[in-house]
């Protein structure tokens, strides 16, 4: 697990220990109530080698990719960056989609834009 | 080009504004031209030469022209002239106010020694503008390419731009892409042992003429180190290899971040020593280290000798670039 | 020439008033040993180190030349040291150049505090020039007595 | 003044309305918008992570075509914008993905960012100039109260993005102002809209987007506009329908005139 | 050649143990130009000094080599016993064979062996040392305080004190600075006013100070002891020395509708105006940018109504040049602009204040006489949200300070603690990051405000805030509750990060005064000379050399002001003699030292040189201000030609040194 801590930063870019734990960017996030863990905890928790945690956390899927944690994080941590790289350090393994094409048909509607579709593919599978 | 920059010089005179113009004349050989001061038409029309070998750089000369009282004294400047013009300006040494400026352009000086090498006898003297030269043999005229018998220098011309001059005749010119510090790259990428044999082979031969110093528009100290007996280090003639060593390095060190690259020091050195190689070091270590930084381009740029960065490169930067050597 | 059994080289420090010559005074109120061949200059500041006295050394016999001075930022002249940087990087660049041994210069910044520092940099040091041998490079055979 | 134009898959589609009066408008403005050849789907979402460099290639393609053509290139939809956006910046600043990138497409000439990515909008205020605008409305919609609904992806990162202020942003309301009409200045306007959570999570993302009407709504708005069809379907399937929702080029079209026309 | 006597110092056995002094002695007896050597117990004990100048005196030495302990050491010890003896004190130099000798070395041989090359070194330098005598420049005594603030008040005041004329420029009409703005001071919450005001009517009124209020330093020239500066006092369009400050003019002036810089816009005040009631000089100003009489010709009612006739439309500025002895920098803070926060919401609701806003609306001379009422309708607010940290501590990207403002955690619990108290039915949220309260009675504040006063201290921070119906939607993180809050606030009160005023880089440039990269002045010393500019002569006073409360400030305006006493005291500076000087006759002219030089000791003239026949050479030459050089010696390697050396470590004197060690 400390070698994916490892990819997990690198891949993201993020280096938690500028991290000051303000918690700006929990007070920034729309999603934080359908998050486990929260975006400052994000941080936390990959500094702390806490990966398999967050890697079954339902929040990876809830994040929006909205980037307010980003844009207003004093320290330049990029929460949202670390989000993505542990979802992507879940769905890059072996049968970890959290989203298959014939799941499609049911959620459609009419008026649903391709975008959210295409978005949602690159969000939740490899 | 010749008869323009004459006319040129005629008419500055003759108009009133200079009372001398710093201009080229033929000297013993037809490649010998050297400096000189024209004061009258009949001298112009008589002695000026303006062609393929008149490298000499009319700059340092202004620095006691400019001071003296009088008109105006002309002063016909390559691009490459007018680099040390502006440095020495940048230094104070020229007083501008005094100098009247006309950029030339430059199409590259030649070098004798490259006409003999190209095989050419009996040579009587060469001319001409645009790519092909023409030389007056004792067997009749031939034609040559002018690329083949550039001067080095000129062959790696880093720039044709006239700077700060007065008029221009000619175009105004660019900065170039130039690959000038190839020479430079190819000794570090020697071993120690091999840079020491090169250096020793080159500056072993030299007798301490000073032509270099003489010649170089940077080398314009009231009094130089080297011969000032105060200065501990007054050297008059080198008599061994330490004292070879100590005035190049000293030489160019005093000129780090001044030197405009011109390339009067191996021009006219009698050794055929490349000095050149010794200055373009530094700069290249400038660029690398400091930033690109052409002494002479700008007149406000804080000379990099002269300045710093709080994260300017520790000194074990020489080591750690020499490792992969 | 015979070789001789132990190589003792000479050293020359130059060190500045304020930091690197305090330095060396800790490591010598510390007991701290370093070779008996290195000898220190005291100059005010590190910018104060003109080219031509390492020269001069390298002449008179010194196998290796070391410049001591505040750590950058904290010059007590505010910018000496960083104008000392410079010269000094472009001189040493200058001496490999020449393919005059590069580990026989070097600037090392030492602060008063560090006197065990400079005892560790002199050690080294003296190791290394130890290991390149006499100065034959940039010699003046005059001023050789032997 | 001509410009590539990107279009994007949704507006060839479900987004239609974003796009048809976007060209149409522009025409009136005497802008022509040259649709690149073969482009393909930005993918909809930039990605964060370093070592994706695939999902970066359509965008560095539609770049690259752009180049080639010596234009800027222009977006419209908000996800494409900051995707093409953001992959351009990549291919300019970072050596690493530049690289991969290049080696992955192998074009004629390497392709390191070159292009300059333009927003419809910024082509609006900048190039067009939104007196200017103001002159050639015919309609003015003189009196309408209209709250702008930016999102996330035109403004966020500001860093990388450089569109306008991340938190308070005017460039839609400037517009709104140049169409004769009365912007609603309300908080939300840079909030998430729910996005692509819709697809699995349909109450959470109607959340979001009704808090985002809610506070244009109680701000005095009467309509919102946006420029991102996902926002959109957002707004509008799932905002629980308290205001109209339009895209600002129907706006515009409206207010030019040529919306009759076309009609 | 000169005479010269060595000194050997056993240091007890410090030396003895290592080195053989007698050795030493005897050897360094040897060298040219020794005349006398000898060694001792301890050279620097009363005996060894009599030593020593008893035989200067007997032997007529001319130079003076103690090898003993560091320099550092002894060395201002034995060049005083030399002067005493008659020797120039520069004549002496010490070799240092104990800490860089005796105490490194195990091996008396080597020891010895060192302990003589370097004594020869030593007797190398003196044999090229020239006596130097320290020069003099007189001290002009009078002092100049650039900002008027509670920083540059204390520091005028306290130089008045001591006898010696002082002036205090401050840009603004009124001293007083950023306090005079402030409600309550923590953590005794005594009224900011009181405690100011009277200091204000004391400067005032003390002889020693000359209030140069409205003015701004345009040009600093000179050195420690000898400033020149100019000073432009701004047109006030009022004569300072007719009007009485009755305020009639400032009541009767139709211009209404200018916003109130004193209340920080937060209401208007009319085109001519006095700042506020204590203000000092009492005197009215009339703003041209909103003044109709200035812009059109037209109104003139401000002259109709002074019956002191002290309105001046013709007023002009002046520039005045003054002579000072020391300047202290005492140009205060700004809080920053919140221009690139507005996730708080800043722009677009009135209720959103900063905290400098907040302390007017809780100021009984405020706009709203001290009754805390929202901006936007005037209503009572019941909710209320404090943001701490908007700003501070950011990782220094183009959106705020790196560092903490300090003051911030305290006037936050200031704040909160006062609305509770006279407000009892309000709820009041303070979001912090850490409290920090380092400072006598500070944490027992804060306590209060926790526990006696029920301030809701949540560990978190604000993310967004929402104006909408009335309300200020606040969505924040509680980091220990594990929760995001939502909260409808009344108000939303930003601690702002607090920053140098922006005069302070052009006043620092100068000065020649360095700044960091935040625009703080820095000091010359972090601990040992924290109200000193590296630049000699030039003091720091208050909230420009780094983020300060109010205790702080006025600590360090007093160390400014006895550092400045301690210079106008004397007559004159001595100064080092150790400096760098010029051989004109080498000097090319070309700026290279000049450019090297961090203290701008070096200027150039334009002189006259004999040439040959008789003819006249102008040369541009450098000259070094022997006052201003601290010695360090950057130009003498920066000079080609070698025209500039540095006296007490000359070229010529290193090389010997050199050229003893590697003999």
């Amino acid at each position: 697990m400390s070698d994916m801590t490892e990819i997990v930063k690198r891949i993201s870019g993020v280096n938690p220990r500028k991290c000051m734990k303000c918690g700006k960017c929990s007070g920034a996030c729309p999603a934080y109530d359908e998050m486990d863990y929260h975006p400052h905890q994000f941080v936390d928790m990959v500094e702390n080698g806490r990966l398999e945690e967050l890697m079954n956390s339902r929040g990876i899927y809830m994040c929006l990719s909205c980037f307010a944690c980003l844009e207003r994080c004093p320290r330049s941590v990029e929460p949202s960056k670390l989000i993505e790289a542990v979802r992507l350090a879940v769905v890059r393994q072996q049968g970890k989609n959290h989203l298959n094409p014939e799941q499609i048909p049911e959620l459609l509607d009419e008026e649903l834009p391709q975008q959210a579709i295409t978005s949602a593919f690159r969000k939740y599978r490899k | 080009m010749q008869e323009r920059v004459k006319a040129k010089a005629i008419e500055l005179l003759e108009s009133g504004v200079c009372d001398r113009v710093l201009g080229w004349k033929a000297g013993e050989f037809f490649y010998d031209v050297t400096p000189a001061v024209f004061t009258s038409r009949e001298e112009i029309e008589k002695e000026f030469v303006f062609g393929p070998f008149c490298g000499a750089n009319m700059s340092k000369y202004l620095i006691a022209e400019s001071r003296k009282e009088g008109k105006k004294v002309g002063a016909f400047l390559k691009p490459c002239d007018t680099y040390s013009f502006q440095q020495l300006q940048k230094e104070h040494r020229i007083w501008r106010e005094n100098v009247y400026a006309v950029g030339v352009q430059c199409e590259g000086m030649c070098d004798i020694e490259a006409l003999k090498a190209a095989g050419i006898k009996g040579i009587l003297g060469a001319e001409g503008s645009g790519d092909t030269l023409t030389v007056h043999t004792l067997y009749g005229d031939k034609s040559v390419e002018r690329k083949a018998v550039l001067a080095e220098r000129c062959a790696c011309c880093k720039s044709k731009k006239l700077l700060g001059c007065d008029e221009i005749v000619g175009e105004q010119g660019e900065e170039l892409e130039s690959a000038r510090f190839e020479q430079v790259a190819k000794l570090e990428a020697m071993t120690p042992d091999e840079r020491f044999a090169f250096w020793r082979g080159e500056l072993s031969r030299c007798i301490r003429c000073n032509a270099c110093r003489n010649v170089c528009p940077a080398c314009s100290c009231e009094k130089c180190v080297f011969d000032n007996p105060n200065s501990g280090i007054e050297n008059k003639a080198a008599s061994n290899s330490f004292e070879e060593n100590l005035f190049h390095i000293i030489r160019a060190f005093h000129v780090a971040g001044r030197c405009t690259d011109c390339g009067e020091c191996s021009r006219v050195c009698p050794q055929h020593i490349p000095l050149h190689l010794l200055n373009r070091k530094f700069i290249k270590d400038i660029n690398e280290l400091y930033g690109e930084y052409q002494a002479g381009a700008d007149m406000d740029t804080r000379p990099p000798l002269m300045n710093f960065q709080m994260d300017d490169p520790e000194p074990s930067v020489v080591h750690e670039r020499g490792s992969d050597q | 020439m015979q070789v001789k059994e132990e190589f003792k080289p000479t050293i020359v420090a130059f060190c500045c008033n304020w930091c690197s010559y305090a330095g060396a005074d800790l490591s010598g109120t510390n007991r701290l040993q370093y070779p008996a061949n290195v000898k220190i200059i005291r100059i005010p500041c590190s910018c104060r180190l003109n080219p031509m006295f390492i020269l001069r050394a390298f002449q008179r016999g010194a196998d290796g030349v070391i410049l001591c001075g505040c750590h950058p930022g904290d010059c007590h002249y505010t910018t000496g040291n960083y104008y000392a940087r410079r010269r000094m990087t472009l001189l040493f660049s200058m001496l490999d150049y020449l393919g005059i041994e590069r580990e026989r210069t070097r600037v090392e910044w030492v602060s008063a505090a560090e006197g065990a520092k400079f005892a560790a940099t002199m050690n080294d040091f003296v190791e290394t020039v130890t290991k390149l041998g006499e100065n034959k490079r940039l010699e003046d055979l005059r001023c050789k007595s032997e | 003044m001509t410009y590539s134009y990107f279009p994007g898959c949704t507006l060839k589609t479900k987004g239609k309305d974003l796009d048809i009066w976007g060209r149409a408008s522009m025409e009136a403005l005497g802008v022509t918008l040259e649709e690149l050849p073969q482009w393909q789907c930005c993918g909809a979402v930039y990605p964060q992570a370093k070592d994706e460099i695939a999902a970066k290639l359509s965008s560095v393609r539609a770049l690259a075509s752009a180049r080639d053509l010596g234009q800027d290139l222009v977006t419209l939809c908000s996800a494409c914008h900051h995707v093409i956006k953001r992959v351009n910046r990549d291919m300019a600043q970072d050596e690493y993905i530049r690289t991969r990138a290049n080696n992955y497409l192998n074009l004629e000439t390497p392709y390191t960012g070159e292009t300059k990515v333009l927003h419809y909008l910024e082509v609006l205020r900048d190039a067009v100039g939104f007196d200017k605008l103001k002159e050639q409305v015919k309609k003015p919609l003189t009196g309408r109260k209209i709250g702008a609904y930016y999102g996330c992806l035109l403004l966020r990162p500001s860093k990388e993005l450089e569109f306008d202020d991340p938190e308070n942003p005017t460039i839609i309301e400037d517009f709104i102002r140049a169409l004769g009409a009365e912007p609603v200045v309300y908080a939300m306007r840079n909030e998430c809209c729910g996005g692509y959570t819709t697809l699995e999570n349909k109450p959470y993302a109607a959340r979001q987007a009704g808090k985002v009407l809610e506070n244009a709504a109680n701000c005095g708005a009467e309509e919102v506009i946006t420029a991102c069809p996902l926002c959109m379907y957002n707004l509008k399937e799932n905002g629980g329908g308290r205001l109209p929702v339009r895209y600002f080029t129907e706006l515009l079209a409206e207010a030019l005139g040529v919306k009759e026309a076309e009609a | 050649m000169q005479k010269i006597g060595v000194f050997v110092c056993w240091c007890g056995s410090n030396i003895a143990a290592t080195v053989d002094v007698q050795a030493v002695s005897d050897a360094l007896a040897k060298e040219p130009g020794v005349v006398f050597s000898t060694n001792y117990q301890y050279m620097c004990s009363q005996a060894g000094q009599d030593m020593i100048q008893e035989k200067i005196r007997e032997f007529g030495l001319t130079g003076v080599v103690v090898c003993s302990c560091s320099p550092r050491m002894h060395e201002t010890t034995f060049r005083k016993t030399c002067e005493k003896a008659g020797l120039n004190p520069y004549m002496v130099e010490i070799a240092n064979i104990r800490e860089q000798c005796s105490w490194i070395h195990k091996d008396k041989e080597t020891g010895t062996e060192k302990a003589i090359i370097l004594g020869r070194a030593a007797i190398a330098k003196v044999q090229l040392n020239a006596p130097l005598t320290a020069g003099q420049s007189p001290v002009v005594k009078r002092a100049l305080v650039i900002g008027g603030g509670i920083a540059g008040i204390q520091t005028a005041l306290d130089i008045a004190d001591a006898g010696f004329p002082v002036d205090i420029v401050e840009t603004k009409p009124t001293i007083g600075g950023k306090m005079t703005q402030i409600d309550k001071t923590f953590p005794t919450l005594d009224c900011a006013a009181c405690i100011l005001t009277p200091k204000m009517v004391d400067a005032a009124q003390n002889e020693n100070i000359n209030i140069l209020s409205y003015s701004e330093v345009e040009a600093v020239k000179g050195f420690v002891g000898n400033f020149s500066v100019t000073i432009r006092r701004k047109a006030r369009f009022v004569d300072e020395t007719k009007c009485t400050g009755c305020g009639l003019c400032t009541e009767k002036c139709p211009q209404k509708k200018v916003p109130n810089e004193f209340n920080l816009g937060l209401d208007n005040r009319r085109a001519i105006y006095i700042p506020f009631a204590q203000a000092v000089p009492k005197v009215a100003t009339i703003d041209p940018n909103y003044c109709t009489m200035l812009k059109t010709g037209k109104c003139g009612v401000c002259s109709k109504v002074c019956t002191a006739g002290a309105i001046d439309y013709q007023q002009k500025d002046e520039l005045i040049e003054r002579e000072y002895g020391a300047i202290v920098a005492a140009t205060g803070f700004n809080p920053i602009s919140m221009d690139k926060f507005d996730e708080f919401a800043y722009s677009q609701s009135p209720d959103v204040v900063t905290s400098l806003e907040f302390e007017r609306l809780m100021n009984a001379a405020g706009p709203t006489g001290g009754t805390l009422l929202r901006p936007s309708d005037g209503t009572h607010p019941h909710t209320l949200v404090f943001v701490q940290c908007v700003g501070s501590r950011c990782d220094g990207g183009e959106k705020g300070k790196p560092y903490c403002s300090k003051i911030c955690c305290m006037y936050t619990a200031k704040h909160a603690m006062l609305t509770r108290e006279k407000y009892p039915d309000t709820d009041v949220y303070v979001f912090y990051i850490d409290v920090r309260t380092p400072g006598k009675n500070f944490d027992e504040f804060y306590r209060r405000a926790v526990e006696e006063y029920g301030v809701h201290y949540i560990k978190g921070m604000v993310g967004k805030v929402v104006p909408e119906n009335g309300k200020l939607k606040v969505q924040a993180s509680d980091l220990l509750g594990g929760q995001q809050l939502h909260i409808d606030a009344d108000m939303v009160v930003l601690a702002a990060a607090i920053e140098p005023d922006k005069s302070a880089r052009p006043l620092a440039t100068m000065l020649t005064a360095s700044m960091d990269t935040n625009d703080f002045f820095t000091e010359a010393h972090p601990k040992l000379r924290p109200v000193e500019s590296p630049t000699a002569g030039v003091f720091l006073s208050g909230a420009c050399q780094g983020p300060k409360d109010i205790p702080e400030t006025v600590a360090q305006a007093g160390a400014a002001a006895s550092k400045v006493i301690g210079l106008l005291v004397k007559d004159h500076l001595t100064c080092n003699p150790c400096v760098a000087s010029s051989n004109e006759m080498m000097c090319n002219g070309c700026s290279a030292c000049e450019k090297v030089c961090p203290y701008g000791a070096i200027t150039y003239i334009d002189k006259d040189f004999r040439g040959p026949n008789r003819t006249t050479l102008r040369r541009r030459v450098a000259q070094v201000n022997p006052a201003v050089c601290q010695g360090c010696g950057a130009c003498t390697v920066a000079c080609p030609s070698g025209a500039m050396d540095l006296k007490g470590f000359s070229n010529a004197q290193i090389m010997a040194e050199v050229d003893a060690i590697c003999k």
